[in-house]
C-alpha cells in the first residue's frame, strides 16, 4: 500500500504544531531552537510528500536548500546564544527583552 | 504495506520525540527527543524515495547540528531556566486557546473526511522522484545554480560570523 | 536745454553721494559749502531752464531718462512745465538759503557732514518729486523725501524723543501713502498707465464721476499724510525734534507742500470730482482753524511755527480744493518764503539762547539780536497778511476765490477769515514774547546776534517775503499767466472781478489781521508777565489748546495701544498657541499614537510568537473555511 | 552649459572633501573661491540669455527610458533670475561663516551641495528630476541647521524637514498621477514639463492635482497658515543657513507656484485665484502684525518674510503682466534684502551672542557703519522707491489691482505695517544712548564684513533704478505664461492687465 500524501501532511502538521507550542511555552533558548528545528523538519516532510505526489523532484531540491539554511542558522544562532550567555549567564528568553518599545 | 507499517512506526517515534523536546525539563533530554524525531523523519524520507535528502538529514542534522546543540548545552550548563518565575502569566492561557483552535480545526478537517491535501495530485510515477544524488544534482546545478552559489556564500558567511561572535571579547556589562 | 534737466536732480544727489563717502575727510565748514554749492548750482540751472517759461510761449516737455517698470507704464521721465519750474525754483532757492544758514547753525556738531549729506539727499528727492513725469516717479520722490525727513528728524538719534518722532513721521506718512498707492492702483486700472501725459488728456473721457471721486479722495489721504492735514497732522509737531534748518526746509517750506503740489498736479482729475474737491477744501479749512487754535497756546517757539505751518497748509488745501490752484500754489510759494524765514529766525533765536525753546524764558531779545528780530518781524507781518507783504496777496486771493464759489464755500470762507485773525494773534504773541518785554532768560545765557552766514539768508528771505506777493496781484496776474499751461484741463477759480469786490474782501481780511495782531500785541506787550493772567482767563480752553486737544493721547489709546495688543495676541495667542500649536499638535498626536503602539512591543519573544501564530491561524482558517 | 552649472558646485564639494580636515584655515577661503566659479558661469548664462519666450540652452539626456524620465534642463526668464541669485548668495553666505569653528569642511561641502540642488530645481524641466532636486535640498539644509544651529537646532531641523517633506510627498503623488494619465492618454510615458502640461484632465482631478502641488509649494513659501516652521528654522539656523533659506529656499515655493501650478493646471489656477489670493493677503497682514511684537531680531525678519512672500504669491495669482513680473523680480529682491538682513543680524550676534532686541540700544552711536547698512536694508525691505523692494512690490500692487481689487487694497496695508515693525525695531536697537556696558565696546564692521554687504547694496540700488536689466529678460516668459493661460482657459486678462494693453495705452502720448 502506498500511504497517501495526506497522512504525511497530517504527521507534518502535528509535528509543526508541537514545535510551535513548544516554542511559545518554553523559555530556554536552546529548547526554543530545537522547536524551530522541529518545525523546519515538519515543513521539509510536507515538501517531500508533495513533491512525490506531484512527480516533481524540485521538492527535494527545496528541502536540500532548507537543510543548508537551517545549518547556517543553527551555527549563527548558537554562536549568538553563547555570546549572550557569556554576558548574561542565562539562557532564558524572558531575560532578553531589551528591544522593548 | 511495508510503507504503511513504516509510516505508523516512524510517525509514533517522531511524535514521541517531538513531545519529549517540548516537555523535558532537562535540555539534554530535549536534544535526545529531537534526535529521535530527526531519525524518524529521515526514515520517512527514504520511504518516499528521497535518498539523498535522507542521507543529508542524518549526516548534517543528526550528526553535525545535534552535536553542536549538545556541545552548547554542555557549555552553558544544564540550566533549568524554566523554573524561574514566569514573566508572562497569561502565556499558557493564550497558548492553550491557540492549541484548542488548532485541534478544533484539525478535528473539523478530519471529520469532514477531506484528506485530499494535495489537490493537484496525479498518478504517482516513482521513477520521477527517485532522489538519487544524480537526480538531485541535475536541477541543482542547472536551474538552481544561482541559489546554490548563494547558499554556499551564506554558509561561508555564517561560519565567519560564528567565529567572529565566538571571538568577541566585549566588556561584560 | 531740457536735455540736461536731469542735472537739476543729479547735482544735489552727487553732492549727497560725495559727502556720504568723503564727508569725513572734507571736514566741517567745507562739506557745508559743497552741499550749498550743489544746491545753488541746481537753482541757477533751473533758472536758466525756466527762462523760456518766464518769457512765455514755451511748451512743456517730457524727458524720458530710462525705462523703469514698463509693465505698468512707469518710467523715469521728467516733466518740465511751469508748475514744475516754479516748484523747482522755490525748492532750490529757499533750499539753498537754508543750506547756507545751516552752515552756521550746525557749527560744532560732530556729524556736521552727515547733516549736509542728508540735506542734499532731501533736495534731490524733493526735486525728483516735483520734476516727475508720472505718478510712479512722483511716488519715488514722495517716499524719498519721507526717508530724508526720517533721517533728519532723527538726526540727533541719541535723543529717544527724536528717534520716536522720526519713526512716527515715517509711519504716519505711510498711512497716507497707503491711500495714495490705492489711488495709483485706481489710476492704473482706469488708464493703463501712470504717466501724466497719458492721464490728464483723457481724464474726462475715461473717468466717471464716481471713479474720479474715489481717486481724488484717496489722493487726499496721501496728501493729508505728507502735508500734515487733519487727521494725519500729528507727526509734524513732533518732527520739530530735528535741527531747525530741517524744520525750515522740510517741515515748512518744501516737503510738506508736496500734498498741495500733488493735488494741483492732479487738477484734471479733481476737476471731474467736485465732491473730492469740496472735501479737500473742507479738510483744509478744518485743519487751518484746528491748528491755529493749538498754535495759540504753545510755549515752544518751534511748536508755534509747526502748528502755524499746518494751519497755512490748510489754507493751501482750501485753495486747491476750491479750484483756485494758482492761488494755492501762490500761497505755497509765499509761505515758503516767510515760513522759512520764521523758522530760520527761530533757529537763530534758539542758537542764541543755547538751545532754549520755551518762549516764556525769552523776551527782550530785540536789542540783543536786531537783525533776527526785524527779519522775523517782517515774516510775522507777512504771515499775518498785512499788505503789501507777500502773505497778504496770496491769502487774500485764496479767501477771495473761496468766497466767489459761494454755497458751502461761504462757510469755509468764514473759517478762513477767523483763522486769519487767530494767525495774526498768535504770531504777534510769539514776536512780542520773544523780542519785547523784559528778559526772562537765566543769567548764564548770553544771547548774541548770529554770524553773517545765518543772517544773510534771513535778510534775503525777508526781502522775498516783502516783494514775493507782487508776482500775482489782482492788478497783474503774472503768476497765473505763467502757470496757465499747467492747468490747461481745468477752469481756474478766481476772486470775484472788480475793484470794489476786491476792496471789500481785502478790507475784511486786513481788518481780521489787524484786529488779531493788535489784540495779540496789546495782550502780550505787558510787563511782569501779566499775560499769564490773560491766558488763565481762557481756562480750561487754553489748557486744551496747549495740549493740542490731546489728540496724541487719543490716537495712543484708540489706535496704538489696541494695535499693539492685537499684535501681541496674534503673535503669542494665535501664532504660537493656535497655528504652531496645531502643527506641533499633529506631531505630538503621532507621537502619542506611537506610545500606544509601543506597548505592543513588549520585548518578549514569546509574546510576539503568540501574536504571530494567532495571525497565521487566522489566515489558515480563512483559507480552509473561506473556500 | 546648464549641466555644468549644476555639476560645478558638486565638483567643488568633491574637491573640498579631498582637503584634509585638520587644515581648517583652508576650508572657508577655498570654498569661497570655488563657489565663485558657478557665479561666473551663471553670469555668462545671464549674458547670453536672449530675452525671448520659451526655454533656452535646453539639454536632454535620457535617464530611465522605460518611465520616460530624462535629464532635461532648460532656462527661461522665470528661472534665470533665481539661478543668478542663488550663485550670487552662496559665496556671500560662505564668506559670512567665519564664526563656524567646528567641522568647517563639512559645512562648506553641505553649502555647495545645497547650491547644486537649488540650481537643479530651477533648471529642471522634467518633473521627476525636479522632484529629486527639490527633495535633495532638504538633506544639506537639515544638517546645516541641525549641526551648526542654535540651542533648539534639532527641534527646528526636524520640524523643517518633516513639514516640507510632508508637502512634497503629496506633490510626488501629484506628479505620478499626472505622469500616469499622460502615458494612458498618449501611450508613452513621460515626466517632461511640456508633455505633462498637455495632459487632458477632468476638472475634478485637475483641482486635486493643483491642490497637491499648491500645498507643497505653500509650505515652502510659506503661505499662511503653513508658516510656523520658518521662524523656528531661521532662529536656529546659522547665518549662512538663514541667508540661503530666506534667499533661495523659500523661493522654491513661489517659483513652483508660478512655473508648475499655473502652467500644468491653468483651469484650476484660474479657479483658485480667490483662495490663493486670500491666503496671500492674510499672510501679508498677519506676518506683519506678528512681526511687530517679536522680541528676537531673527524671528522678526523671519516673519517679515512671511509677509513679503505673500506679496509674491498675490502677484502670481493676480494673473496680470505687472503681477507676474513683480512676482519674479520680487523673488530676487526679497532674496537680496532679507539675505542681507540676516547677514546683519548674524554680524551683531557674533559680537554680542544675543539676538534679543531688548539687549541692544543706542548701537548707532557705537557702530555707525553697521547702523547705516542696517537702515539701508530696512528701507529696501520696506519698499522705498529707488531701491529694489519697491519695484517688485509696486508692480505687484498696481498689477494685481486689475484682477483682485479688494485683496490688493488690503495688501497695500502691509506697507504701513512694514514701516512700523522695521522702524520700531530700528528705534529700539540703534537709537538712544547706549546704556548697556556690553554694547559700549562693540566694534564696528570690519573691512571683510563691509565687502560682504557692499555687493548686495550695489545690486539693491541697481535693481531699484534699472530693473529693466532683469525685467527685459523676465517679461517675455511671463507674457508667455499669460498667453498660455488665456489659450487654455476661458480666462482673459482684463484691461489693462497685459503688457500689450499698456503699450497701446502709451501710444497716444
Amino acid at each position: 500500500m502506498i500511504v497517501s500524501a495526506g497522512y504525511y501532511m497530517a504527521l507534518a502538521a502535528a509535528l509543526f504544531v508541537i514545535g510551535a507550542l513548544g516554542m511559545l511555552l518554553r523559555r530556554n533558548v536552546l529548547v526554543m531552537f530545537m522547536c524551530i528545528e522541529l518545525m523546519l523538519n515538519a515543513v521539509n516532510l510536507t515538501l517531500i510528500s508533495a513533491g512525490r505526489a506531484l512527480n516533481d523532484l524540485n521538492g527535494q531540491v527545496a528541502v536540500f536548500f532548507i537543510l543548508v539554511v537551517a545549518a547556517a542558522e543553527v551555527v549563527v544562532g548558537l554562536a549568538i546564544i553563547v555570546a549572550i550567555f557569556r554576558r548574561r549567564s542565562t539562557a532564558s528568553i524572558d531575560e532578553l527583552s531589551e528591544l522593548r518599545g | 504495506m511495508v510503507e504503511g507499517i513504516l509510516f505508523v512506526l516512524m510517525a509514533v517515534t517522531a511524535l514521541a520525540g517531538a513531545v519529549t523536546v517540548v516537555v523535558a525539563r532537562n535540555p539534554v533530554y530535549s536534544a535526545m527527543g529531537l534526535l529521535g524525531t530527526l531519525f524518524s523523519v529521515a526514515v520517512l524520507y527514504v520511504a518516499q524515495l528521497a535518498h539523498f535528502v535522507a542521507a543529508v538529514q542524518v549526516i548534517v542534522y543528526a550528526g553535525a547540528v545535534m552535536t553542536l546543540f549538545l556541545f552548547v548545552i554542555m557549555f552553558i550548563g544544564v540550566d533549568t531556566s524554566d523554573d524561574r518565575d514566569e514573566r508572562l502569566p497569561m502565556q499558557r492561557f493564550w497558548v492553550g486557546i491557540l492549541a484548542g483552535v488548532i485541534v478544533l480545526l484539525a478535528a473539523g478537517i478530519t471529520l469532514s473526511g477531506n484528506f485530499d491535501w494535495v489537490p493537484a495530485a496525479v498518478e504517482t510515477i516513482p521513477e520521477a522522484t527517485n532522489g538519487t544524488i544524480q537526480a538531485i544534482a541535475e536541477p541543482l546545478f542547472t536551474d538552481w545554480v544561482l541559489a546554490f552559489e548563494a547558499t554556499a556564500l551564506l554558509l561561508t558567511i555564517s561560519a565567519a560570523g560564528a567565529i567572529a561572535l565566538a571571538h568577541f571579547k566585549g566588556q561584560r556589562t | 536745454m531740457t536735455d540736461f534737466l536731469w542735472l537739476i536732480i543729479a547735482l544735489p544727489l552727487a553732492g549727497a553721494v560725495l559727502l556720504h563717502f568723503l564727508g569725513r575727510f572734507v571736514g566741517e565748514p567745507l562739506s557745508g559749502w559743497l552741499a550749498s554749492l550743489a544746491s545753488t548750482s541746481a537753482f541757477v540751472f533751473a533758472l536758466v531752464a525756466a527762462w523760456p517759461f518766464i518769457q512765455g510761449g514755451e511748451h512743456s516737455t517730457t524727458v524720458l531718462l530710462w525705462e523703469w517698470m514698463p509693465a505698468i507704464g512707469a518710467n523715469l521721465e521728467l516733466l518740465w512745465d511751469p508748475l514744475a519750474a516754479l516748484m523747482v525754483l522755490v525748492v532750490t532757492g529757499v533750499g539753498s538759503l537754508i543750506h547756507f544758514f545751516a552752515i552756521g547753525y550746525m557749527h560744532g556738531d560732530d556729524r556736521f557732514d552727515r547733516f549736509f549729506t542728508s540735506l542734499n539727499l532731501f533736495m534731490a528727492s524733493m526735486l525728483t518729486l516735483v520734476l516727475a513725469g508720472n505718478y510712479a516717479m512722483l511716488f519715488l520722490g514722495w517716499e524719498l523725501v519721507g526717508l530724508s525727513s526720517y533721517l533728519l528728524i532723527g538726526f540727533w538719534f541719541t535723543r529717544p524723543s527724536a528717534a520716536a518722532a522720526a519713526k512716527k513721521a515715517f509711519v504716519v506718512n505711510r498711512i497716507g501713502d497707503f491711500g495714495f498707492m490705492i489711488a495709483l492702483m485706481l489710476v492704473f486700472a482706469s488708464f493703463g498707465t501712470l504717466s501724466y501725459a497719458g492721464i490728464f488728456e483723457r481724464a474726462d473721457e475715461v473717468l466717471g464721476v464716481g471713479m474720479a471721486t474715489a481717486i481724488g479722495l484717496l489722493m487726499l489721504v496721501g496728501a493729508a499724510g505728507k502735508s500734515a492735514q487733519v487727521p494725519l497732522y500729528v507727526w509734524l509737531p513732533d518732527a520739530m525734534e530735528g535741527p531747525t534748518p530741517v524744520s525750515a526746509l522740510i517741515h515748512a517750506a518744501t516737503m510738506v507742500t508736496a500734498g498741495v503740489y500733488l493735488i494741483a498736479r492732479s487738477s484734471a482729475i479733481f476737476e471731474i470730482a467736485p465732491i473730492a474737491s469740496t472735501t479737500v477744501a473742507t479738510v483744509g479749512a478744518i485743519t487751518a482753524l484746528w491748528a491755529a487754535t493749538i498754535a495759540l497756546a504753545q510755549r515752544d517757539i518751534k511748536k508755534v511755527l509747526a502748528y502755524s505751518t499746518i494751519s497755512q497748509l490748510g489754507y493751501m488745501f482750501l485753495a486747491v480744493g476750491a479750484g483756485a490752484y494758482v492761488a494755492g500754489v501762490f500761497h505755497l510759494m509765499t509761505h515758503a518764503f516767510f515760513k522759512a524765514l520764521l523758522f530760520l529766525g527761530a533757529g537763530s533765536v534758539i542758537h542764541a539762547m543755547s538751545d532754549e525753546q520755551d518762549m516764556h524764558k525769552m523776551g527782550g531779545l530785540l536789542k540783543k539780536m536786531p537783525t533776527t528780530a526785524i527779519t522775523m518781524g517782517v515774516g510775522t507781518l507777512a504771515i499775518a497778511g498785512i499788505p503789501p507783504l507777500a502773505g497778504f496777496w496770496s491769502k487774500d486771493e485764496i479767501l477771495g476765490s473761496v468766497f466767489a464759489r459761494g454755497g458751502w464755500f461761504s462757510a469755509l470762507w468764514i473759517v478762513g477769515l477767523v483763522t486769519a485773525l487767530i494767525t495774526a494773534f498768535y504770531m504777534a504773541r510769539q514776536w512780542v514774547l520773544v523780542f519785547l518785554g523784559e528778559p526772562r532768560w537765566s543769567q548764564d545765557t548770553s544771547p548774541h546776534e548770529a554770524p553773517r552766514v545765518m543772517t544773510i539768508p534771513l535778510i534775503i528771505l525777508a526781502g522775498l517775503s516783502v516783494v514775493g506777493g507782487l508776482l500775482n496781484t489782482p492788478f497783474a496776474l503774472r503768476l497765473e499767466r505763467f502757470l496757465e499751461p499747467s492747468f490747461e484741463y481745468v477752469t481756474l477759480q478766481n476772486p470775484p472781478e472788480g475793484l470794489a469786490m476786491f476792496a471789500v474782501l481785502a478790507g475784511l481780511s486786513v481788518m481780521a489781521s489787524l484786529v488779531g495782531g493788535g489784540f495779540g500785541y496789546v495782550s502780550y506787550n505787558r510787563p511782569k508777565q501779566r499775560w499769564l493772567d490773560f491766558e488763565d482767563g481762557f481756562e480750561p480752553l487754553w489748557g486744551t489748546w496747549e495740549q493740542a486737544y490731546r489728540v496724541d493721547d487719543l490716537y495712543g489709546a484708540a489706535i496704538v495701544a489696541p494695535g499693539k495688543k492685537a499684535a501681541e495676541v496674534a503673535a503669542f495667542g494665535v501664532d504660537l498657541a493656535i497655528i504652531d500649536g496645531a502643527v506641533n499638535g499633529v506631531g505630538s498626536a503621532v507621537r502619542r499614537l506611537g506610545e500606544l503602539a509601543r506597548s505592543l512591543q513588549t520585548g518578549y519573544v514569546r509574546n510576539y510568537g503568540v501574536l504571530f501564530l494567532g495571525g497565521a491561524l487566522v489566515i489558515v482558517i480563512w483559507l480552509v473555511v473561506g473556500r | 552649459m546648464l549641466t555644468a552649472l549644476i555639476l560645478l558646485p558638486v565638483a567643488a564639494a568633491v574637491v573640498m572633501m579631498v582637503v584634509p580636515a585638520r587644515r581648517q584655515e583652508l576650508h572657508l577661503p577655498l570654498g569661497i573661491a570655488l563657489s565663485v566659479l558657478p557665479l561666473a558661469l551663471a553670469g555668462y548664462v545671464f549674458w547670453i540669455f536672449e530675452p525671448a519666450p520659451g526655454f533656452q540652452l535646453v539639454e536632454l539626456v535620457s535617464w530611465y527610458e522605460p518611465w520616460g524620465i530624462n535629464w532635461f534642463l532648460g532656462i527661461d526668464g522665470i528661472s534665470l533670475p533665481m539661478v543668478v541669485l542663488t550663485t550670487f548668495l552662496v559665496p556671500i553666505a560662505l564668506a559670512a561663516s567665519t564664526s563656524i569653528k567646528t567641522k568647517t569642511k563639512e559645512f562648506v561641502v553641505y553649502i555647495l551641495l545645497l547650491e547644486a540642488g537649488m540650481i537643479g530645481v530651477f533648471l529642471a524641466l522634467d518633473l521627476f528630476l525636479f522632484f529629486v532636486f527639490f527633495e535633495a535640498i532638504l538633506i544639506p539644509m537639515y544638517f546645516i541647521i541641525g549641526i551648526w544651529g542654535g540651542e533648539r537646532r534639532v527641534y527646528a531641523a526636524v520640524k523643517f524637514f518633516i513639514y516640507t517633506a510632508l508637502g512634497s510627498a503629496l506633490m510626488l503623488g501629484g506628479i505620478i498621477a499626472l505622469a500616469v494619465s499622460y502615458s494612458s492618454q498618449f501611450g508613452s510615458p513621460s515626466f517632461a514639463f511640456g508633455d505633462l502640461a498637455s495632459v487632458d484632465l477632468s476638472p475634478g482631478s485637475e483641482r486635486w492635482l493643483f491642490a497637491s502641488f499648491a500645498l507643497a509649494f505653500a509650505i515652502k513659501v510659506p503661505l499662511f497658515p503653513f508658516h510656523t516652521w520658518l521662524p523656528d528654522a531661521h532662529v536656529e539656523a546659522p547665518t549662512a543657513g538663514s541667508v540661503l533659506l530666506a534667499g533661495v529656499l523659500l523661493k522654491l515655493g513661489t517659483y513652483g507656484l508660478l512655473r508648475f501650478n499655473l502652467a500644468l493646471f491653468p483651469e484650476a489656477s484660474v479657479e483658485a485665484v480667490p483662495i490663493m489670493g486670500t491666503l496671500a493677503v492674510v499672510g501679508i497682514i498677519y506676518g506683519a502684525v506678528v512681526a511687530i511684537v517679536q522680541p528676537d531680531l531673527k524671528k522678526l525678519v523671519a516673519y517679515t518674510s512671511v509677509s513679503h512672500l505673500g506679496f509674491i504669491v498675490l502677484g502670481t495669482f493676480a494673473l496680470t503682466s505687472g503681477g507676474l513680473q513683480g512676482a519674479v523680480i520680487q523673488n530676487v529682491n526679497h532674496g537680496l534684502t532679507t539675505g542681507a538682513l540676516f547677514l546683519l543680524v548674524g554680524m551683531i550676534y557674533e559680537r554680542r551672542h544675543t539676538k534679543k532686541i531688548e539687549d541692544f540700544g543706542g548701537l548707532q552711536k557705537v557702530m555707525p557703519i553697521y547702523a547705516g547698512f542696517f537702515l539701508f536694508m530696512i528701507f529696501a525691505s520696506i519698499g522705498l522707491p529707488g531701491l529694489n523692494g519697491f519695484v517688485g512690490e509696486f508692480l505687484i500692487l498696481i498689477g494685481s489691482y486689475t484682477t483682485l481689487p479688494a485683496l490688493t487694497v488690503v495688501a497695500a496695508g502691509g506697507v504701513i505695517l512694514a514701516a512700523i515693525y522695521l522702524l520700531w525695531a530700528y528705534e529700539r536697537v540703534f537709537t538712544g544712548v547706549p546704556d548697556k556696558e556690553e554694547n559700549k565696546a562693540l566694534s564696528d564692521l570690519s573691512a571683510r564684513e563691509i565687502s560682504l554687504l557692499a555687493p548686495i547694496v550695489a545690486l539693491v540700488l541697481v535693481l531699484g533704478l534699472f530693473p529693466g536689466i532683469l525685467l527685459d529678460k523676465i517679461s517675455p516668459s511671463t507674457e508667455a505664461v499669460l498667453d498660455y493661460i488665456e489659450d487654455q482657459t476661458a480666462y482673459v486678462v482684463p484691461e489693462p492687465g497685459r503688457l500689450a494693453d499698456v503699450y497701446l495705452a502709451g501710444e497716444d502720448r
